[in-house]
């Protein structure tokens, strides 16, 4: 029986947590204007400390999480989130930290960010790094602006377009058109590499870059990496590498080593910071030495002595600036930097080899099941696209179906419907935190979800039964929005 | 092998069912000349203990200081219990809720949350998050000069008591869109002057940006400035302190008819200062503005058997949907944080939020008062502020701040690094968690410094 | 799909949390001769620390508890835990103090324990307090020997005996057998009395003392409390209070004003600390003057320049002694002191107030819903006892079917079976935290319960239905013992 | 109202449901006599932020020292997850298990814990604690005493190298009994004199005790004693330190059959040290003496389907059912610190566990090292010990232990309090946490202390 009644609803006027209101402070605001001040409160609950403890202990309890399911999100890299790292980031000098508090009084926390920079230039074989970009998307934001700004300094003002991949995630083009570019998607062919011929085609002297993953969003390492990387700077363009995939890779090849001009990686994902149910993430950027003079505001440097100064735009005056209030979503990067302790040299090489490991056999595991590999004669990465499109031609059970009845069986759904260009798709990424017990168990899930499908398949089609709600009205939640409770 | 679980065994019977002799196979489809040589750079591993004493130590170096700076972040007290539900693993752990019927926890969370920042801001709708203040008003400007269809002009004006971080992260994140950034001159007393924007003002403009309270803590007359925008078609956008909302005019009450956008900061709102971040942005707006509302927005409907149940809804706005053409390229946002502040506002309610404003309001004025008894220390400016102040001291504030630092006082943001003419003023301010005894020991410190 | 593998399923040789192992130290155990030394390593599970952490995530999901769910158990106080009290316990300076660190590195944590000592000292009215008993059924001990320290000491050496009400709890009778002391019970009236004429005869030259607890454990109050003091008294016996229900009675009666002159409290009841599935506890001893001597050590004191200081027996040879190896449960005792705190004189008293609100509240409203009290005539207390003996006469359906169902509708089972002499019982605690949302939920429950054991006897008898096991089988457990896992 | 969620409105809706006019009236059958008046003691009602600063200005005071202290009380690292874990509201605030199918969360912890601890001290069975090391021992010599129908003697032996705490306690809480207990003296290096116990000691016994490592750290011959107390009847009572069962020799397998039970403090296992409690006691014993266990414990067992679940089994033993002749009055337990552990030895394993082992003694014996380099410091005992051991100072060990915290570090617990002839002597111990920095630390200190 859940109860489905929100915080407003055990709400009554007068009604508080006691505990955490402050005595009065009669006369406090009477240098201010009434005209300046609020009227009637603001409608938020009025609930007791126990109320508000139970609603939302309660309401955590209905999400799937790593901490309690397998949860393969292609494209997501859900493995486990060490608890030690989020120690290290609540410890009180960190926690309470102004963002403004002078150098002399930061020494720890900069040597963390800065510790943490040297280590992202090594792993990605980079030349500089920035830790600011507050997620991967921004960490793109960065990344682009300062392809931009490589362009406009050198008086390359007819750049204006931004290639991608066709199977490239949204927010690459989304992106490039914040950042003034024109898209264009380049084709990917039928085992999952670019097109070359196509991005022959589609370089020129509009073009700016190319954005692109490698391991690509097909989950296939990009082969003709070395070709691309020729013809686009061969164009004068300059190559940015979307980090989202580099878990696959991790220790294993430098994006520096495959030509990449500039990248994001997602500390979110490859440096096993958790996800938040959304957020927070970290999209750290790192740039070959043509971009140096670029990179986003504030960083971390250090003196010869050996204390840490913040470089500014004073400093580091061709800067794209700062893009947030202060450094980044600096907790965020603190787990990080525990993270990346706690693996060490010898650890970041086993997190490729893991999770390709796992998505292989996972991948291996289906196939011999009976099920669709999208690319059947490519090595998995840290990922892999599995196609229900014979499932929904011949049943209509689609892969959102069998999304959906996995989470009857406790398994989150592996990404669904993306890359777009394969259709009704599972994108599968197992991570390498998790047991081989757990790959097989999802095997014999999908299996016996493909036999119900069979057998009976309004069942699938009917699913979830076993969760806090049946399958919800996406349709009805656009049309008749209800955005804030009313009352 | 940190945090991977295969044993020997495990690994050849995977291997095996592969068909590869070794997990080094695996990779043969990757150039051998592009893979990695050692990590130079990156030290061997460490244990968890390891791990924690070394950054244990680093951590304890900053520690204790007793803080007076606000600008922006400021040092609230945290009901205990909100952090303890914030880190429960379901929260913590999970992804964007894009499996709503496995997600409805943090989904029913972020609605209840858009509820409570309509309620405080007097707007409409709220989105989930962006990723900070700063950032935040350079997505509302975007929203604003996207949606202002009727304005010819692109100018958009940026009060020059605005937190300089977030003007600068709003020019460099609209730079590429071809939005005009006017700044508003102020007053003696640190406000935007009016009279000024009356006479030399543009007769058109796309949007006016107005904080409040502001950057020095005064607060501006947001009813004038917002109906003097409304005059020139201009979109009124509110940067705002959430904890001061308990107390300040919402936005969507301001002038004739209200601001259009709302956005700020909120860390105030059960989040630690933590260097500035994660904390997470909000952003609220009118109905119409709605569909150009930035990242992920929830939505409440019901389930096949009409149970109400929450989902993520508007994605055709998002760039996993509408990719170039998207309102925002954002897709990670700060959820967590948002699960923070909603059970914050919670555990406060109306009353609770008003407490501690007045308290930080009070603290500061007691402050203030205490410093400014000292001589050659005077208030910067006159009129209304909330909680925050520039103090003008006899010596150049970088330098007495580093005085203070030796007294285990962090004493405020000195603003000589943001306006030449502020060498000597200090931004200050003291929150709920500052004691009479604190603020008596700062006196006599900043008395002590100065006397240097 | 609930998983019910144990954490030994989940293991495999070799496997590990690997930041958790320290380094090897070759050579560090040479000096230790093998013959001291294990030959086989125990046979611990061998899992990640994600497995870990997903298991006993996922086990904690199986419970009820006071965040999640209305727990109404009589006897157990099962209120609202403050978080904040949880935090102050859990400060760096207090979890990391060593129990013999000096009195010089000790003075915060022994100003909180001696502020503890004298708040506890004015809510019951009493001359000393110990903290050190770890929980009630301790805090018994260190009362009855108390008890007996003083007869001794007085040469009387008669007294062998200890006496209780009949609806006492077992830990009643069990301590004063574990003091060497012969129990006999005194019977309670119809309306949940002591029998004072029965009493009167009890009594006797080997009376040593009377244990009760008052609000008793009938959820009534006993109105006789001052004939019953007069008469142990007149006999040379002393009078013991079970604090168990001192919630009740909180900041508006104080035992010692009762006439009894040595007591423990529950602080994991009254005092708001998380029973933890089972504990810990803390059961501080509070006594008159005249059991001053034999207080258990050690305690604080503070001397006239207000430094605080250790006594031990040392200084009160006469004390009972240690009764464990350093001052109790510190964890817990800070909680309390951060509760008491909280509440401050003005809220002690609504602690009482509120709680017995409640009860009579949620027992007028069974009432009317046609339920059949045991003390109808009486007010209730901070709890009551509703008895089902009619629906188990009539229909099979009995307190356990009852209570199992309740299950059900996420609530948990008030006390099932006790006091011993109430058949078919309930007794019910809501506790002053719940809000009459609550009550009236529970109220609500139990109608459509009743309704169901109306209409289909065999639906209740076989609840619980929706928790993660059925109805277990508790005479298998005991004949066919399997206390740890054997692989 | 702190912690009450009533409105007055609510208030008078029950009141005229309950029929009185006020709260009042519901203590009415209160005599008027007996009605508290004020509480002059306890102070005003403090918000959560007061009584954390309050609180968190006394902790404050205690902190900061570097541990070298042991004792039965360990400085050990716990792993993040553990408490992360442990502090789940589903762990922390639910009741005894009384409800099985509402419980089996903790019902399975508290199986998997007692299985681990029998896998530790090599026997067969284990309750689910008891409050703590030293009335576990009391608990385990009542057990002894009841089980034991051979003997005829109520002689338990305890060495004089047992914790003098666990000593005191067990005496205490058996005096009612009729135990006789007689101390086993030590041999110069501090172990018990097996010699002097063959010519001297009792031709038959009830019970002996052999705690290993002993209170100064060193290691008895438990096979020699475990076989002596057998021959003369007696049950052996092992006191054990659980993380030193990762590499010592376990109870069950000391002598020719083993001890029959075990007990000790469980604090090592995940705890904090926290002034020494809340921690737990652990008892395991053979199977045939299952039913004499004190406290509770938990069984395997199947629901109505045939499904496995765990429920509180051999309740005829414990208090609430068998009163008066139950083996133990003990109810509440210390559950909380039993998950605490199980999560702990879960993230450890046997091979974690062991290398802490390895190194709180690799350290221990760095330290002394150290520490018998300065002159006129020496180990008082010569022969085999583990992770703890007792300095011979040249000055009284507790003006040492004074000079050091001045030091910042807490060097050790001076053991003049409990043996007259201990007065300068000084057991230290440390951990896996200390660094060779520390160690050096102490050394330095040491040597300016006594030198002063
Ligand atoms: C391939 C790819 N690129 C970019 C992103 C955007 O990263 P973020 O969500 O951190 O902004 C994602 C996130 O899902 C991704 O999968
Ligand atoms: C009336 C009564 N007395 C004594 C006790 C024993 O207290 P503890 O469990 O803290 O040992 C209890 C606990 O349930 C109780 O209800």
């Amino acid at each position: 029986m859940s109860d489905v009644r929100t915080i407003f609803e055990l709400s009554a006027q007068n009604r508080g947590a006691a505990a955490q209101h402050l005595s009065e402070r009669p006369g406090a605001m009477d240098d201010i204007p009434a005209s300046l001040r609020r009227e009637r409160a603001p409608g938020l609950p009025e609930v007791s400390e126990l109320q508000v403890v139970r609603h939302y202990t309660n309401l955590s309890r209905k999400n799937f999480s790593i901490d309690t399911n397998f949860y393969p999100l292609g494209s997501c890299t859900m493995k486990y989130n060490p608890r030690g790292a989020h120690r290290a980031a609540s410890l009180p000098g960190f926690l309470n930290r102004h963002p403004l508090a002078p150098d002399s009084a930061s020494q720890g926390f900069m040597a963390c960010l800065h510790e943490l920079q040297e280590i992202l230039k090594d792993v990605t074989g980079m030349q500089g790094v920035s830790l600011t970009p507050m997620a991967g998307a921004q960490g793109e934001f960065a990344g682009v602006a300062m392809i931009r700004a490589y362009h406009e300094a050198r008086g390359d003002h007819a750049r204006n377009e931004i290639l991608v991949p066709s199977a490239a995630h949204g927010t690459n083009p989304a992106t490039a058109a914040m950042c003034g570019y024109r898209v264009a998607e380049v084709p990917v062919n039928a085992s999952g590499d670019v097109d070359l011929e196509a991005l022959k085609l589609a370089v020129g002297p509009q073009t700016a870059g190319l954005m692109m993953t490698n391991p690509s969003t097909c989950g296939v390492f990009e082969r003709g990496i070395e070709s691309i990387a020729a013809v686009v700077h061969d164009a004068g363009g300059l190559l940015y590498y979307d980090g989202a995939n580099l878990n696959a890779i991790l220790g294993k090849v430098k994006p520096g080593s495959m030509g990449f001009d500039v990248l994001h990686m997602n500390l979110h994902k490859t440096f096993a910071t958790p996800h938040g149910g959304g957020g927070p993430g970290a999209g750290p950027v790192g740039v070959g030495e043509r971009l140096l003079p670029y990179l986003p505001v504030p960083f971390v440097a250090q003196d010869a002595k050996g204390a840490y100064r913040w470089v500014t735009d004073a400093e580091l005056p061709d800067s794209i600036g700062r893009l947030s209030a202060y450094a980044g979503n600096a907790g965020i990067l603190l787990r990080a930097l525990a993270y990346a302790l706690m693996l060490g040299r010898e650890g970041m090489h086993r997190v490729g080899e893991y999770s390709t490991l796992n998505a292989n056999y996972l991948a291996r595991r289906l196939e011999d099941a009976g099920f669709e590999l999208a690319y059947p004669d490519r090595r998995a990465t840290h990922e892999f696209i599995l196609t229900f499109s014979e499932s929904a031609r011949s049943r209509d059970v689609t892969a959102m179906d069998f999304a959906k009845r996995l989470l009857d069986y406790g398994i989150h759904s592996p990404t669904t419907y993306f890359p777009l260009l394969i259709p009704e798709c599972f994108l599968i990424e197992p991570t390498e935190t998790e047991t081989k017990a757990e790959l097989d168990a999802f095997v014999d899930a999908l299996v016996a979800i493909q036999r119900e499908a069979e057998a009976d398949p309004e069942k699938v089609k009917g699913a979830p039964y076993d969760l806090p709600v049946r399958r919800l009205d996406d349709v009805k939640a656009a049309r008749e929005l209800d955005l804030a409770w009313r009352g | 092998m940190p945090f991977i679980p295969h044993t020997a065994e495990e690994v050849q019977v995977m291997l095996s069912q592969i068909g590869v002799a070794r997990t080094e196979d695996l990779f043969d489809e990757i150039p051998q000349n592009l893979r990695a040589g050692a990590l130079s750079s990156v030290p061997a591993g460490a244990s968890e203990l390891e791990m924690l004493r070394k950054l244990g130590a680093r951590a304890a170096l900053d520690e204790s200081v007793v803080c007076f700076a606000g600008a922006g972040s400021y040092d609230h007290h945290i009901p205990a219990a909100v952090w303890d539900l914030t880190s429960r693993g379901e929260f913590m752990t999970a992804y964007t809720p894009y499996q709503a019927e496995a997600s409805q926890g943090t989904l029913q969370l972020i609605y209840e949350y858009q509820s409570m920042m309509t309620a405080l801001t007097g707007l409409d709708v709220s989105n989930a998050s962006v990723y900070d203040g700063a950032s935040g008003l350079a997505e509302a400007v975007l929203m604003a000069v996207r949606s202002n269809k009727k304005a010819r002009s692109r100018t958009v004006l940026l009060p020059d008591s605005l937190h300089p971080h977030y003007a600068a992260a709003a020019r460099n994140i609209c730079r590429h869109q071809s939005v005009e950034f006017v700044g508003m001159a102020l007053d003696h007393d640190g406000r935007v002057d009016l009279e000024a924007l009356e006479t030399d003002g543009p007769d058109e403009v796309c949007a006016v940006v107005v904080q409040q309270p502001n950057f020095f803590g005064m607060l501006e007359d947001v009813d004038a400035l917002t109906d003097w925008a409304a005059e020139r078609g201009g979109l009124v956008i509110a940067v705002v302190n959430p904890l001061a909302l308990a107390v300040l005019k919402p936005p969507g009450e301001w002038g004739g008819s209200g601001a259009d956008i709302a956005c700020g900061e909120g860390q105030p709102l059960g989040v630690p200062m933590s260097s500035g971040g994660p904390a997470f942005g909000f952003i609220c707006c009118r109905s119409a503005l709605v569909r150009q509302l930035p990242g992920r927005v929830i939505g409440r409907t019901e389930d096949l058997t009409g149970k109400p149940g929450f989902t993520l809804t508007l994605q055709a706005r998002e760039q996993h949907i509408r990719r170039g053409k998207a309102t925002s390229n954002i897709c990670t946002n700060q959820g967590l944080l948002v699960t923070a502040a909603t059970i914050h506002m919670s555990l406060l309610g109306p009353v609770g939020l008003a407490r501690i404003a007045e308290h930080c309001h009070a603290n500061t004025r007691a402050l203030v008062e205490a410093l400014t008894a000292i001589d050659g220390v005077e208030a910067r400016h006159q009129g209304p502020f909330f909680h925050e102040r520039v103090l003008q001291l006899p010596r150049p504030a970088d330098e007495v701040v580093a005085g203070l630092l030796e007294r285990g006082i962090l004493g405020g943001v000195a603003l000589g690094a943001y306006h030449e003419s502020m060498n000597h003023d200090l931004l200050v301010c003291a929150t709920e968690k500052r004691t009479d005894d604190e603020i008596g020991r700062y006196a006599a410190a900043l008395r002590e410094v100065i006397a240097r």
